[in-house]
């Protein structure tokens, strides 16, 4: 083997600038500053990325509550991790990158940090052999008024807030488009056929009181089914277990026999009072529907278990049945036993679509553009994500899907 | 063959629920089927993560249920609790469902009374307290102002079971059972805590996959299945182990009605 | 007789009377259900004096002095006024407090964990880099359905526009992922109901033996016998 | 008009409105004031419980002097409410006394009665649920055929019973039970509830915020 005094001395000068790097590395140059944002109970620490950084190398940050010291260890970690990058924050407060490093100190010893102190930190490099620190350098922890990492919660609420305020602004000047629920168009259908069958309707307004959004739009759909039924002159029954909701159906089933000009029609045991007992009540609507037969039963509203031993009742009566509901535990069964099931909010479509309440119909338009936002966001954010692990470029999504990521 | 259908089509109520109770009945009668319930991940999760917790970290569990869901949620707080206390962490109980309560106390005094844990300093029992959200909210800012006194009077502050706990924040990991509104939502909506898991009921288990997915829940005890889980995983064979065999034969007896009217269904509807 | 056992009888006849629905409605359940009302009124007025009336309020602010607790017992006083139909119009100012509260914390918090935690989780890479580079595996395929479903379902529930051309299909494939999530909680459901059958019969079984005086087969052979007695005396009647 | 309409819209915007924005205050004195607001709340709950327990207790008080059939019940609804208080201000409402932890007679009247009873009334379901299941539950389309099959197959993998059944069965396929229905509930039916929780979410702000500006006002009672 040949060993020429050129290639020892290249390797030596290597193996020179190597050691002199490493065993002489000085730690690099730390800054603190009050982390934004916070309630002033913590202390954002930066500093550089330096080329000696590898896994067995240790950078260790100490704190102390005065220049002079004690300083005390707060944190010892591989060099070669939280960058930039690692930090959960939006790309509006927060600048990713590999280039630098940074620790948030919430204690020091222990002790949480207080809001208004001067506290003192220093940066150590350790190779194996105890570290070696830089000098140290201070910051005070203050509270802030505002954190900026919410800020697109509050920009989503504040366009949220002005599209509902808009569209119901819109629905009181001028009729908005709904489109037609199918469950409704079987209602005409459902009444006809109970006056062909001479059969009597029956109409269940669900479990809840008047306080309840699911029985607010059930008096708003009976409204409707009592003027066709009016018109039709079939029979209807609507058995209560709320007096309170009782009494608004009757004032209800009443103006819709006028409207329908059959007020000669209108009788007041239409709306009737069983029990307030969830499953005598039940037992007792069941042995009507038994006797009586109905040709069509429209259970609308918030129901809870009796949901079941209705619809199967109605089923086996053959009649017709038209359910709506938003107790979505009950859905399945109203979805198998039924003809037509209006699914949580097609119930309040429904009633917005029938009733034209300005303050409904503008709230649900609201919504569609909520939903279609969200939608759109969705599929581009699908669409980007997917691009963005096909290329390897998934930091730059990030710019993307941080607007509507949550970082509280 | 069309008359038979029809004719079980139209059984009387009546006899399905006697033949309901026969099968609820009939591992009394047979005694234990002994078929063993697969552990699935997302129970794992949660008993994963009680043992990583190093001992002496506090363990919040909030029992939000009443007597109506004893048999499936009591074995899985019993699991659960028992699981805490073999671990050495320190137990804080609460709840937020009134008429669970009672149940509540049981599950702490008993279990505890089990490993020999000393109220005060290995758990505590906040107790129930009106205005659940409110509540949830308060224990995120402060636990002290929320209940300053526990289910039995005491001064909340100073107990050592509580050293250096302030807020949800300062408790590792928590764990809602839930049978309805309050509940694991409301927890995930109002609640700060740190890593939360959920444990309910089988109703209203579907609807928190959404949650689970998200990562806002780090684990699901779902029903009695569930809480047969966890005890599988504890390896003591509780309550909920032993009412899984109800389970198979109801279940299977369920199965084989909706088999039995879909091919009756069927059968009346060709011929017309 | 010991209270363990009388408690063994009570209970057991407690569950009897109300099983006894699934034969027809009937006083037994009646009672027991009105029973079950009245027992937990009762419960959770006893824990409101004893877990929150005298500890967090009647003590802190009679005993402690503590006066900011005068504000919320004004609002809650107020809440009272319900009670006089002349002044009830006063709740109102207590009532929107509370609802003013609630759903000014509301807004945020469900923006943050109903709108963007779920479509964070939504909006993932539907293709994964590993080793062998991008591949598109089983995992991938789940997370495509997820967002396609996600997508799917809010179409359906879209109202501004007719469920025509390129959104029908859309909006029928999300009625078929709430078809597929109904039967599954369905599934779940009955194990749910099942539970609570579990732990009635475990007790009834437990009552029936010896050591209770046999108490849940005595009495339903005592409740049979009422039905039975029943029966026959309306059948002589109508015969 | 002013005192029963305005004040009350305008204490509901103040409150919404400061709450809503302290979320994004960091600040220690938005934090005291959520903290002190929120106590606030917690004992208020307590007295509108009373009223919704006062309401129930009168709506069955006026059964019983008005003699409308079936009053007797509402007269077993006071027996129980005056019993279980009598023995819960005699047990200081604990459930355990002494030492011992004996049980009290509130624990006795919790255990042996309330206990059942509630317990029994939901047990009831499950006898609907087989009859109605039996009854209604048939693959009559596309819709209900899918709804069908997934509520099988979860079933059929939520007991152990179903597992073997299915080892035996379909013991070839490499997919077991268990992760069938788990997979059922991780995909298909978690993405339908995701969607349903979107449309929740917005719901509930949208309600939220028409609370805000006044233009819900339920929370006013009659007349509102």
């Amino acid at each position: 083997m040949r060993l020429s005094l050129k290639k020892v001395a290249i390797v030596c000068l290597f193996v020179f600038l190597w050691t002199s790097q490493v065993l002489g590395a000085q730690p690099p140059p730390l800054s603190a500053s009050d982390l934004p944002g916070d309630d002033g109970k913590a202390v954002l620490l930066l500093w550089p990325r330096m080329p000696y950084e590898a896994s067995e190398v240790f950078y260790v940050v100490q704190g102390a509550e005065g220049p002079e010291g004690p300083f005390e260890e707060i944190a010892r970690f591989p060099s070669n991790s939280r960058y930039r990058t690692e930090r959960r924050a939006p790309f509006w407060t927060w600048r990713k990158g590999k280039d630098e490093h940074f620790f948030v100190v919430r204690t020091i010893g222990g002790r949480p940090l207080e809001s208004g102190r001067e506290y003192y930190f220093r940066l150590g490099v350790d190779l194996g052999e105890g570290p070696s620190f830089g000098p140290a350098v201070s910051a005070i922890p203050k509270p802030n008024w505002f954190d900026f990492k919410k800020l697109n919660n509050l920009i989503f609420m504040v366009l949220l807030a002005g599209v509902v305020l808009w569209f119901i602004g819109r629905a009181r000047k001028k009729e908005l488009f709904l489109r037609r629920i199918p469950g409704l168009d079987a209602i005409e259908e459902a009444i006809g056929r109970a006056t062909e069958m001479g059969r009597p309707i029956y109409y269940l307004t669900g479990r809840l009181g008047m306080s309840s959004v699911s029985t607010i739009a059930a008096t708003i759909i009976l409204r409707d089914i009592a003027k066709r039924a009016a018109g039709y002159d079939a029979q209807l029954k609507v058995p209560h277990t709320d007096p309170v909701v009782m009494a608004v159906c009757r004032e209800v089933v009443k103006g819709a026999y006028l409207e329908a000009g059959r007020p000669d029609a209108y009788n007041e045991e239409i709306n009737f009072y069983v029990t307030d007992d969830q499953f005598s009540y039940t037992m007792a609507v069941d042995g009507m529907m038994v006797r009586e037969r109905p040709a069509a039963v429209f259970l609308m509203g918030y129901y809870y278990a009796e949901s079941l031993l209705l619809a199967e009742v109605g089923a086996s009566v053959g009649a017709i049945q038209i359910a709506g509901t938003d107790a979505e535990h009950q859905l399945p069964f109203f979805v198998t036993a039924c003809d037509y099931t209006l699914i949580g909010e097609e119930l309040y479509a429904a009633s917005a679509y029938l009733s034209k309440e300005p303050a409904l119909i503008g709230t649900l338009r609201a919504q569609d553009v909520g939903k279609a936002f969200l939608t759109a966001f969705l599929v581009l954010g699908a669409i980007a994500s997917t691009i963005g692990v096909w290329a390897g470029i998934e930091h730059k999504i990030d710019y993307f899907l941080d607007i509507l990521r949550d970082f509280s | 063959m069309r008359k038979l259908a029809e004719k079980i089509l139209s059984m009387d109520r009546r006899a399905i629920y006697l033949l309901m109770a026969s099968a609820a009945l009939l591992p009394f009668v047979t005694g234990p089927l002994g078929l063993p319930s697969r552990v699935s991940p997302e129970v794992k999760a949660v008993y994963d993560r009680i043992e990583s917790l190093p001992e002496g970290s506090p363990f919040l569990i909030s029992m939000d249920f009443d007597p109506a869901s004893k048999p499936e949620l009591y074995p899985m707080a019993e699991a659960l609790v028992r699981h805490a206390f073999r671990k050495n962490l320190r137990v804080i109980g609460m709840n937020l469902w009134v008429t669970g309560s009672g149940m509540a106390e049981k599950i702490l005094s008993d279990v505890a009374e089990e490993y020999g844990k000393k109220y005060g300093r290995d758990y505590v029992y906040l107790g129930w307290a009106p205005g659940a959200t409110n509540v949830i909210l308060g224990l995120g800012q402060d636990i002290y102002k929320t209940y300053p006194r526990d289910y039995y009077g005491n001064e909340t502050s100073g107990m050592p079971v509580l050293e250096g706990v302030r807020t949800l924040k300062d408790i590792p990991f928590m764990v809602d059972l839930a049978a309805g509104d309050p509940g694991i939502e409301t927890w995930v909506v109002y609640g700060k805590a740190k890593s939360m898991a959920g444990g309910c009921t089988a109703v209203i288990a579907p609807g928190m996959y959404a949650f689970l997915n998200s990562g806002q829940l780090v684990g699901l005890i779902g029903g009695m299945r569930g809480a047969a889980e966890y005890e599988a995983l504890l390896k003591e064979m509780g309550k909920a182990t032993v009412g899984m065999d109800i389970q198979s034969t109801t279940h299977v007896l369920i199965l084989g009605l909706i088999l039995l009217s879909n091919f009756a269904f069927f059968a009346t509807r060709r011929r017309r | 007789m010991s209270p363990e056992l009388l408690g063994a009888w009570v209970a057991a006849g407690l569950t009897l009377a109300i099983f006894s629905f699934l034969y027809k409605d009937n006083p037994f359940f009646k009672f027991g259900e009105h029973l079950y009302i009245g027992i937990s009124v009762g419960y959770s007025i006893t824990l409101l004096v004893f877990n929150f009336m005298i500890p967090k309020w009647w003590t802190p602010l009679f005993r402690e002095g503590r006066m900011s607790l005068l504000v919320p017992t004004a609002l809650g006083l107020l809440i009272w006024t319900r009670f006089f139909p002349r002044f009830s119009w006063l709740s109102r100012w207590a009532f929107a407090f509370v609802v003013g509260f609630g759903a000014g914390i509301a807004i945020p918090r469900t923006i943050s964990n109903f709108i963007f935690r779920q479509v964070e989780s939504t909006a993932v890479p539907l293709v994964s880099r590993g080793q062998q580079g991008v591949s598109f595996g089983w995992g991938d395929f789940s997370n495509f359905l997820i967002a396609f479903g996600v997508l799917s379902v809010l179409t359906y529930f879209f109202f501004s526009v007719e469920h025509k051309g390129p959104i029908r299909p859309l909006a029928r494939a999300g009625v078929l992922f709430l078809m597929v999530s109904f039967g599954a909680s369905f599934g779940y459901t009955v194990m749910a109901r099942v539970s609570l059958l579990f732990g009635r019969m475990y007790d009834l079984v437990e009552y029936s033996s010896r050591g209770y005086g046999y108490a849940t087969l005595v009495l339903l052979g005592l409740m049979v016998a009422v039905f039975l007695a029943q029966a026959l005396s309306k059948k002589r009647e109508g015969g | 008009m002013f005192l029963r309409q305005y004040v009350p819209m305008a204490i509901a915007f103040v409150m919404g409105v400061v709450f809503a924005v302290q979320y994004y205050v960091p600040h220690p004195a938005s934090e005291e004031l959520l903290t002190t607001v929120n106590d606030w709340l917690i004992v208020v709950s307590g007295f509108s419980m009373v009223l919704g327990l006062a309401s129930l207790m009168g709506s069955h008080w006026a059964k019983v002097r008005r003699g409308v059939p079936g009053w007797g019940y509402s007269l077993v609804v006071f027996l129980g409410i005056l019993g279980t208080l009598a023995v819960g201000i005699a047990s200081k409402g604990k459930m355990f006394a002494g030492e011992e932890l004996t049980l009290t007679a509130l624990g006795w009247v919790y255990d042996n009665m309330l206990v059942p009873l509630q317990g029994t009334v939901f047990s009831l379901l499950a006898f609907f649920m087989a009859s109605a299941t039996f009854r209604t539950f048939r693959a009559r389309n596309l819709e209900a055929g899918l709804l069908l099959t997934a509520a099988f197959l979860v079933m059929l993998g939520h007991v152990p019973l179903g597992e073997y059944i299915w080892d035996k069965v379909l013991g070839f396929l490499p997919p077991k039970a268990d992760q069938v229905m788990g997979w059922i509930m991780n995909v298909p039916n978690m993405a339908a509830k995701r969607g349903i929780l979107l449309g929740v979410g917005l719901g509930m702000i949208a309600t939220s915020l028409k609370i805000i500006f006044g233009i819900e006002r339920a929370y006013m009672g009659e007349g509102g």
